[in-house]
């Protein structure tokens, strides 16, 4: 298992595209930084592929102001859980 | 676990030098080992000895070298990448023939082949781009 | 909106970045705050992704980082009351008018080209 | 493409930036070669706008600046010689393969996910 | 009449769509820098709305290898007509 | 015609630099003036003195200050994006206690007002973005 971690903001490129196309069935995303935005759940369908193994980072979400507006879909960790989800996973692959 | 960190953003540009900073804060506190920051592309320029954030912002390029003095990390940063973007420590000044340095201890400049040793022979590398 | 209803002005900044992934989005507001200041009649655009960083409830980063939800709050003490959103992005993100701090004015596409024309410079973030 | 055919490798480099524009491709190709140098076994993937970086009869910048061809024409002479390329991404920008310098295998998205799995150092650029 | 340009690729963000929605009827919009990977006829349909005001930079087709790909409703300037392009609008807005 | 140039991309990361000095070039060539470059966001990095590019790539710093010395462009460089990132004049250096600085003449620290009142006063102010 492998975790995908996307940075960019869903307008801002094709990073989720790649990651999503990139990713085994097994596989994990984090979404970190202005990667968050893409919890919104006016944009979270663009995951509806990999439902139940898609998070977000707590901390971000919140400077964001989207702690409570992202969608229930999204699995919310915090700093600590993302190194947990690096422990679980073999390697780590960064779309920016 | 033995771990990696990959950084590829500029500090005050975007934000990826702070949450390189905040993981492997957490990596640390959790009981894994850093061995490396590698900075490359423009993440070399968090290696910019004279930064001057205003005093309520992070200093990120102190936040590097409290990691190196209090948990051995070592700060790698790539010498091609850094050259051109005017990061020089006192032995590239010289042989550049240019008076003062921008970078220095405890980062230092090394080659890219470093970014794959390390890559290759630590658990886990995690990559932070900009 | 009518073109009557729109003011000429100085400065148009339009800010297309949120918060707090970038510098862009800190780094346009102050250079609207360095117009009003010296004088100038300035107004703002926040235009996509920028919409978000109207949201309210917004905080500071994790490391410590100020976030520009307390420049927002300064903006009226600056005199910068013309305030405009792009309407589409706002449905795009799903955000509704009382989501936002301070009231800016929904604008739709083809609005915005005439914004553009009644200001003497225009900045994009 | 089957899995049978796709080796194993230490080093996968992915390029998804065109030439010129950054220096993303010019960096990521110089971890490639670095890593070849050193003796690992390397394969490029190049994905998205990164599919222009094979196109052929590319130029140096206008003030002179290098390009990236003159690198990949070095790849055979480091022993870098599995390339990828992105099927998706050569039909969204019209590339057919007689376009394309070296001779890169084309892979649909659902393989691509097979050949990361195969490599045991991923570099995305 | 004001010039609109444009240095991000397609692919990198909301640049094109931005630039499009800011312009007026007689509006020009210049491709610079990766821009100019919009001129492939794949992809030049995006700016369908304001034909005959379309140009993209010479050098930086050239040096991509695009100079003999791009679609033949996109003009071709060179630095020089760039500057000339920047003479005849009253302000340029640059998206990137 | 009296130009200025707003440039917020970092030299050797991405195209703006270079496509800015080309213009700058091309619009001297033409006969117009170009009264001020003006550095913002990671352009402030085109200042930094000590950059040493390979010998067969443009010198972009080199390249600025070619122009003030022949057509007496202004190089104001923001000074609040310029101390985040490490980019000292002398002059700044000694306020904030640092030894050594990575920014000189001709490039001069200044306010964004400066970019404002420019971009008001000239008769065309073209931005060069990342």
């Amino acid at each position: 298992m492998k975790l995908h971690i996307v940075n960019r903001a869903p307008d801002a490129g094709r990073a989720v595209e790649q990651a999503l196309s990139a990713m085994a069935a097994e596989d994990r995303l984090l979404l970190i930084e202005d990667g968050v935005q893409g919890a919104l759940p006016s944009l979270v369908d663009e995951f509806a592929s990999i439902e139940g193994r898609l998070y977000a980072l707590h901390e971000d979400l919140e400077a964001r102001g989207l702690m409570n507006r992202h969608d229930e879909r999204v699995e919310v960790v915090d700093v600590e859980g993302f190194v947990t989800l690096t422990e679980q996973a073999e390697r780590t692959l960064s779309w920016y | 676990m033995r771990y990696a960190i990959l950084l590829m953003g500029a500090p005050y540009s975007d934000q990826a030098s702070h949450s390189a900073l905040r993981f492997a804060r957490a990596l640390l506190a959790r009981g894994h080992r850093l061995e490396t920051v590698f900075f490359y592309h423009d993440g070399v320029y968090n290696a910019a000895r004279l930064a001057a954030p205003p005093q309520d912002e992070p200093h990120l390029v102190d936040g590097w070298a409290a990691l190196h003095a209090e948990h051995g990390v070592t700060l790698q940063v790539c010498i091609a990448a850094a050259l051109r973007r005017g990061l020089l420590d006192e032995r590239e000044a010289s042989r550049h023939g240019k008076s003062g340095h921008s970078v220095e201890a405890p980062f230092e400049l090394t080659g890219l082949g470093q970014l794959v040793d390390v890559g290759l022979s630590c658990d886990r590398l995690v990559t932070f781009g900009p | 909106m009518s073109n009557a209803e729109m003011p000429d002005g100085d400065l148009l900044v339009i800010l297309r970045h949120g918060p707090h992934g970038t510098s862009w989005l800190r780094e346009g507001l102050d250079a609207a705050l360095v117009g009003a200041a010296f004088g100038r009649r300035v107004a703002l655009l926040f235009m996509g992704e920028g919409v978000l960083a109207l949201l309210d409830g917004q905080g500071a980063g994790a490391l410590g980082q100020k976030g520009t939800s307390p420049t927002l709050e300064m903006l009226e003490m600056y005199d910068i009351e013309t305030l405009y959103v792009e309407g589409p992005a706002m449905a795009r993100y799903g955000i509704a008018q009382q989501d936002l701090l301070l009231a800016p004015v929904a604008l739709e596409d083809t609005v915005i080209a005439e914004l553009v024309e009644r200001h003497a410079l225009i900045l994009t973030f």
